[in-house]
């Protein structure tokens, strides 16, 4: 019972705490005020403390917290034994599709973001194949030579599936018809869980300390700041060609991707 | 003693019944009594006892005297629960004089005299009034005596190899024509009472027909029991493909259950063509199906076949199930011991087979519902023979033991 | 508890079926209750023979004379799959209205799958398997002979299929007892035709089969039980193959084959339901979508996997049981039910689903291929949940508010039961052991499952996780309801689908040209074979000698 | 004496097919009969040898009396079935006598010959008087044949045999059928 309680508290303090809810929403909040200054959208009021928040968010939110606490993050009270990978990609992407649930008017072209989704999938879960193991902190760990190639490509991909991961493309939902469009609750819980995803899969873990800490939120801030900068530039592009992008080069690029697991298995066996 | 009663005692009790004709129900009891008196002989008749009260050995062997028990019982059925239309007395006199014809086959000490058993059949029924011509009656089961006849002609004379293989063409042949399956098959007028029609040659003497000849065709054939078990699997998967499909497709429905009972054939004698006793345990339960289910059942579709009815009633899809030989009716362990007597002789056999099954099934959907809605005597029967299915489908042991296998 | 008690389980639902029969007269009601009390009886005799002794019981009634012995035998697997089973189909008879007819039916149907569960061999399993099969024909034949229906030759097939491998068994192994085959009969070409009774009998398949087209039936009783009962009868044949092969198939490409067609079965379903055009067609697209990652679970061979098989078909049993209750208006019972079927945690689909990932991932090799396929599988079939809440209903049924409430419970507590994975790992662990020679890779524990390289802490995890979202979504605030007046375009256009379409149609269409028709004409080759020519006759005699002097 | 009973059964055989009225059926079926005791007589069988011809003698006699009036031999039209018996006497001929052995040359030349006549008249017939008269030959042809093969059982074969001949031409020809759609 007593290790029931701990494991259970332990669990409880990650989806709440660290790395869970409070971390989720700081993080968020911050790159989410970068972006809206970079893009030049309206930051608002998110009063959030006056009105109970929309069930869309909430689910969204519970689901990134889900996620963010099976991350290789320094500190964090779930052993790294009980995290698990499938657990962490399945939660983020099902946030896309609360969305769709709940405030269908939300979602912009949600078959292409499917398309995307499904070369995220690819590009979280392919590195996985060989070392066989789900253990997030494993895959961060891998350095084997043979396995590189494919663990760099992956990053890659990861790192260009995000901005319509996160909604930072140009394309305006149905229900958006301001011409700046203001900050986005939703996307505010996203940012941890897509970003620190990435640290945890393709850079080593660090240690529990101080540094270990830094070096974390450093690189997860790093590949929020890469994914404003893509979003931005997408955003200078127009919606067009960041369609044409995504349709025509990132959808093939995932192929070579698997291309490149499928080599790699056949040569390490 | 016994066979010798076996054989008299429905010949008595049909020729009882013709004569007292104008007291239908004396002529019943007298019937009846006197089937129940050849059924009792018959029962008394154990395989391994011979009779020679006449100057002529008589015995029955387990597979025939199965055959006639199964037969008796399914006469049995039809007279107690008669179909619509039908007079109790003329089923008894047409049954009785089949019963007898069939044991008088089954006890005879060699095929001539079967034979000449079967030919006084075919005179008798073709004594009937029926509505096809003359000559069409008689014409096919008239070959089937032609050509058993020859194969023992045949049998008797000594020649080059080929001869043994033209004795079992010409039994395989007389048994088809005797049958009336493919490709003999006997023109068939839906008008026409059943007693007269093809339908006894398929559904009732058939049988018995078959056991004595396949019994016989060994001794006969010797040396080209290859060629007996070809010809017998190749004219078994011609019956089940062309009638089955044409069940399904022909445009009359009474047309489309004579078919059925050619399909059936069908799977019979594959199962006589496959020499194991798997095989003749597989044909023998389709042959004890057609007796206590498909020949009973089609009877009692005649009334709505007449009417044209066509209903979606469960009792229909009962029935379809049971024609079709799904589980958990009787044809069902019949297809599956056909599937191992062909696994154990030539696996692509039994694939052929088991899709074959298949083809039942459109067919007896549209059978199942000709039967309409069976009410009274009809729903009794119609009950009473998909239990007997049921309780042989899951249960079969007993069938096939008093078959002796 | 003497070994004849094994016979109550089947006895059971015959005698309720013949006694629904009987009371027909009394009215539709009683028979409905009778028949109800006959499932739930055999279900905790099932459960009660097991509980008293815990350990496999058999029960010898001698041979059947098909080759096939009336000997029973329950087991760990047979009264997980008879609880699976049987669970969702009671339900069903006791809470919807049907007719005595149907009640009687579906009793048999009840009895016809327990004897293919409790046989111990693989012919009589084959006997009440298809007589389970023909009975659920009948079924939806009784219920509205118009709407759409299995084929009767597709429900048969796979029985057929399994008779002949256990007579090839018989023939080949000299038995086709699960537990005495050896290891060595078990040839790739037996285990083709149990696979293809597996998928085939549980309408386990990437095209629109049975199993789909019936849940967009106007009524939806026969649909129910049918799917409840042969679905896990289908998946039940791949799990025995593992005792007949002790813990493996006969190559393990063949696993793989199967885990791929697993999750080819429930890509298709996820690609139909994401342009269903409406939510009933939707929802049709649940459970072969369930069963084909049940399929994908089971295939890949380890005790993990065969424990993620067990827990989704278990989501999928109680998911079978909830659809037939829903409402057609949108509302909580509609979204739960969605949202469980979509796998959303910390339910029992979600967890089964990672379960099933997690094994594949374990198993390695090209397995991992097939669990990243799965999991985008997963994605996509979220998205055509997420899709289908702002459909249109689709169908015009008027369900009792107290059935959808029902059905809103089935739902949440499938969402709320992942929590108990543990202790559905624990209670399955003697079945999964039973059957897989090496379940090494799944260790037992009370509050986590233990695979080789990782840790599912289902109760430290799921537990607080569905507190806290409990309490959160409580505390929010719902959105307004978007309109479903009409139908979402489809995400994407499944590639090829027009062309087949297209070519299917015109295989449909094609016919005999006009000026071929007097060479086939099957009424005129009829009047020919059936006419009594003797010149017909003859040529016949003499083809018969030619083929035979040959 | 078994060769002269082949070729009076060739002879019987070719009346049967060549006669439409029953005295001409008579003629053909009495002269089967006496090939067929003279082929039982030849081959040892006095009795039945007897008893075939009694049954078959009786038969001939009653299908003199029942049937189509007159003879009706050679009647217009019977050009085929006169090929017909050529044809079956010289094949008989070929391969009772070139490409079997066996019991007597007689035997195998009659029972050659015989068949496929009466077989061939009763596929060809509409007739009932006619086919009932080959019916009555081909149960006499069964008697001699089943003097042959592994266990011939004596005289009860010769008396069943003479019993379906009789029988045959005794059953009373059944009304002609109402036409069809009536």
């Amino acid at each position: 019972m007593t290790q029931l309680l701990s494991a259970a508290a332990a669990e409880t303090l990650a989806l709440l705490v660290y790395p869970g809810l409070i971390t989720v929403a700081l993080f968020g909040l911050v790159v989410e005020i970068v972006w809206s200054a970079v893009a030049r959208q309206a930051i608002g009021r998110p009063n959030i403390w006056r009105r109970r928040p929309p069930t869309v968010q909430v689910i969204v939110a519970l689901l990134a917290v889900l996620a963010a606490a099976q991350f290789a993050a320094p500190f964090n009270p779930v052993p790294p034994a009980d995290r698990n990978l499938v657990i962490a990609a399945i939660a983020i992407g099902f946030t896309a599709w609360a969305e769709l649930a709940l405030d269908p008017e939300l979602v912009a072209r949600p078959g292409l973001v499917l398309v995307i989704q499904a070369c995220w999938l690819l590009s979280v879960l392919g590195p996985a194949i060989e070392p066989e193991s789900l253990r997030p902190q494993v895959l961060g760990n891998v350095l084997v030579p043979a396995l590189l190639p494919v663990k760099v490509a992956a990053g890659f991909l990861y790192l260009l599936c995000l901005p319509p991961l996160m909604r930072l493309w140009p394309m305006a939902p149905p229900a958006e018809r301001r011409a700046r469009p203001r900050f986005n609750a939703t996307r505010t819980v996203l940012w941890f869980p897509y970003c620190g995803l990435f640290t945890t899969l393709f850079f080593p873990p660090g240690a529990d300390d101080v540094a270990g800490l830094v070096r974390f939120f450093g690189i997860t801030a790093v590949a929020a700041l890469l994914c404003v900068l893509t979003g931005s530039l997408l955003a200078r592009r127009g919606a067009e060609r960041a369609r044409g992008l995504y349709a025509r080069a990132v959808a093939p690029y995932s192929l070579l991707l698997l291309g490149l697991i499928l080599v790699t298995l056949a040569l390490t066996r | 003693m016994e066979p010798e009663l076996a054989v008299a005692l429905p010949a008595a009790g049909a020729a009882c019944v013709s004569a007292l004709k104008p007291r239908p129900r004396l002529a019943l009891a007298a019937g009846a009594a006197l089937g129940a008196g050849g059924l009792l002989a018959v029962f008394l008749s154990r395989p391994e006892v011979a009779s020679d009260q006449l100057g002529i050995t008589l015995s029955l062997s387990p597979g025939a005297r199965s055959l006639l028990i199964v037969a008796s019982l399914a006469l049995a059925i039809l007279v107690a629960l008669p179909p619509p239309r039908a007079e109790r007395a003329s089923l008894l006199r047409w049954g009785l004089g089949g019963l007898a014809g069939m044991t008088a086959m089954a006890v005879s000490p060699n095929l001539a005299v079967a034979v000449m058993a079967l030919l006084l059949l075919v005179v008798l029924q073709a004594a009937g009034t029926g509505r096809r011509a003359f000559s069409s009656r008689v014409r096919a089961p008239a070959l089937a005596v032609a050509l058993l006849t020859l194969a023992l002609a045949l049998s008797a004379l000594t020649g080059p190899p080929l001869l043994n293989r033209l004795v079992a063409v010409c039994l395989v042949a007389g048994l088809a024509a005797a049958l009336g399956v493919l490709p003999y098959i006997h023109e068939f007028d839906a008008e026409e009472p059943t007693a007269t029609s093809p339908i006894p040659w398929l559904a009732f003497l058939g049988p018995m027909i078959a056991v004595v000849v396949v019994a016989h065709a060994d001794d006969l054939a010797e040396g080209a029991e290859d060629a007996i078990g070809a010809l017998l699997i190749g004219l078994g998967l011609l019956n089940i493909v062309v009638a089955t499909l044409a069940s399904w497709r022909t445009k009359s429905d009474a047309a489309a259950w004579r078919y059925s009972f050619i399909a059936d054939w069908g799977l019979a004698l594959c199962g006589f063509g496959l020499v194991l006793p798997e095989g003749i345990g597989a044909a023998l339960l389709v042959l004890y199906s057609i007796l206590l289910g498909r020949l009973p059942l089609y009877l009692w579709s005649r009334q709505s076949l007449r009417e044209k009815a066509q209903t979606d009633r469960p009792i229909n899809f009962i029935v379809a199930a049971a024609l079709a030989g799904s589980a958990p009716f009787a044809g069902f362990p019949a297809r599956i011991l056909l599937l191992r007597a062909a696994t154990a002789m030539y696996w692509p056999l039994a694939l052929v087979l088991a899709c074959s099954f298949l083809l039942w099934l459109p067919g007896s959907l549209r059978l199942g519902r000709t039967m309409g809605v069976p009410t009274g005597r009809q729903l009794v029967g119609v009950a009473i023979a998909l239990t007997i299915s049921v309780a042989f489908g899951l249960f079969p042991r007993p069938l096939l033991a008093l078959a002796g296998l | 508890m003497p070994p004849v008690a094994l016979l109550a389980p089947i006895a059971l639902p015959i005698v309720a079926a013949i006694a629904a029969a009987a009371s027909a007269r009394l009215g539709e009601g009683i028979a409905r209750i009778v028949a109800s009390a006959g499932a739930w009886a055999s279900l905790v005799a099932i459960a009660g023979i097991w509980l008293a002794v815990r350990s496999t019981q058999e029960l010898a009634l001698g041979p059947l004379g098909f080759g096939a012995s009336f000997d029973l035998r329950l087991d760990g697997v047979g009264v997980v799959f008879g609880v699976i089973a049987l669970a969702p189909a009671a339900l069903l008879l006791t809470l919807q209205q049907r007719g005595w007819q149907e009640s009687t039916v579906a009793s048999l149907a009840i009895a016809a799958v327990v004897l293919a569960i409790e046989s111990d061999a693989m012919v009589l399993t084959a006997v009440g398997g298809c007589t389970a099969a023909t009975l659920a024909v009948v079924q939806f034949d009784i219920e509205d002979v118009r709407a759409v229906r299995p084929a009767w030759a597709s429900v048969i097939t796979p029985w057929l299929a399994l008779a002949w491998a256990g007579v090839t068994l018989q023939i080949e192994a000299g038995t086709a007892v699960y537990a005495a085959v050896p290891v060595s009969a078990l040839t790739i070409g037996i285990f083709a035709l149990i696979a293809i009774a597996a998928v085939l009998g549980g309408g386990i398949v990437p095209w629109r089969g049975w199993a789909s087209r019936i849940w967009t039936r106007p009524s939806l009783r026969a649909a129910g039980v049918t799917t409840a009962l042969l679905l896990p009868l289908g998946i039940y044949l791949l799990v025995r193959a593992y005792e007949i092969g002790n813990g493996r198939y006969p190559q393990s490409w063949l696993n793989l084959a199967l885990a791929a067609w697993g999750v080819l079965v429930a890509l298709a379903a996820a690609a139909r339901a994401q342009a269903a055009p409406n939510r009933a067609e939707y929802l049709a697209e649940i459970v072969p979508g369930l069963a084909g990652f049940a399929l994908m679970a089971v295939a890949i061979g380890s005790a993990l996997g065969l424990l993620a098989g067990v827990v989704l078909l278990v989501a999928a049993a109680m998911l079978t049981a909830a659809l037939p209750l829903l409402p057609d208006r949108r509302g909580a019972a509609v979204l739960l039910v969605v949202a469980a079927a979509a796998g959303v945690p910390p339910g029992l689909a979600f967890g089964g689903r990672v379960l099933g990932l997690a094994a594949a991932f374990e198993t390695g090799n090209v397995f991992g291929l097939v669990a990243v396929a799965g999991a985008a599988t997963w994605l996509l079939a979220a998205a055509a949940a997420a899709r289908s809440v702002g459909l249109p209903p689709g169908r015009r049924r008027l369900v009792p508010a107290a059935l959808a409430m029902v059905a809103a419970v089935l739902g949440g507590v499938v969402i709320a039961s992942g929590p108990a994975l543990a202790a559905i790992a624990t209670v399955t662990s003697d079945a999964i052991a039973g059957v897989m020679n090496q379940p090494g890779d799944l260790r037992p524990d009370p509050l986590s499952i233990i695979t080789v390289t990782a840790v599912l802490p289902v109760v430290a995890l799921f537990g607080p996780l569905l507190v806290l979202g409990g309490a959160a979504v409580a505390l929010s605030k719902p959105g307004q309801a978007t309109s479903t007046t009409e139908s979402k375009a489809p995400l994407f256009a499944v590639p090829g689908a027009t062309l087949a379409a297209t070519a299917l149609a015109r295989l449909r269409a094609l016919s005999m040209p006009d000026q071929y028709r007097s060479l086939f004409n099957p009424a005129a080759l009829e009047t020919v074979a059936a006419g009594g020519r003797p010149m017909l006759w003859l040529a016949a005699l003499v083809a018969l000698i030619v083929a035979i002097a040959r | 004496m078994s060769d002269a009973a082949a070729f009076v059964a060739w002879l019987g055989g070719a009346v049967i097919v060549l006669a439409d009225g029953r005295r001409g059926l008579a003629a053909g079926l009495a002269l089967l009969a006496a090939a067929a005791g003279g082929l039982a007589w030849s081959a040892g069988q006095q009795e039945g040898a007897i008893v075939l011809l009694a049954g078959g003698v009786l038969g001939a006699a009653i299908r003199f009396t029942i049937g189509p009036e007159g003879w009706g031999l050679m009647q217009p039209g019977s050009t085929p079935r006169l090929l017909l018996t050529v044809v079956a006497g010289v094949i008989a001929l070929w391969l009772g006598l070139a490409a079997t052995s066996g019991e007597s040359s007689g035997f195998r030349v009659a029972v050659l010959v015989a068949l496929p006549l009466l077989a061939g008249r009763a596929l060809q017939a509409a007739e009932a008087a006619v086919l009932l008269t080959a019916l009555a030959g081909l149960a006499l042809v069964l008697g001699v044949v089943s003097t042959a093969g592994p266990n011939h059982v004596g005289i009860a074969a010769y008396a069943v045999a003479a019993l379906v001949a009789a029988g045959a031409s005794a059953i009373p020809i059944p009304a002609t059928p109402r036409p069809r759609g009536t």
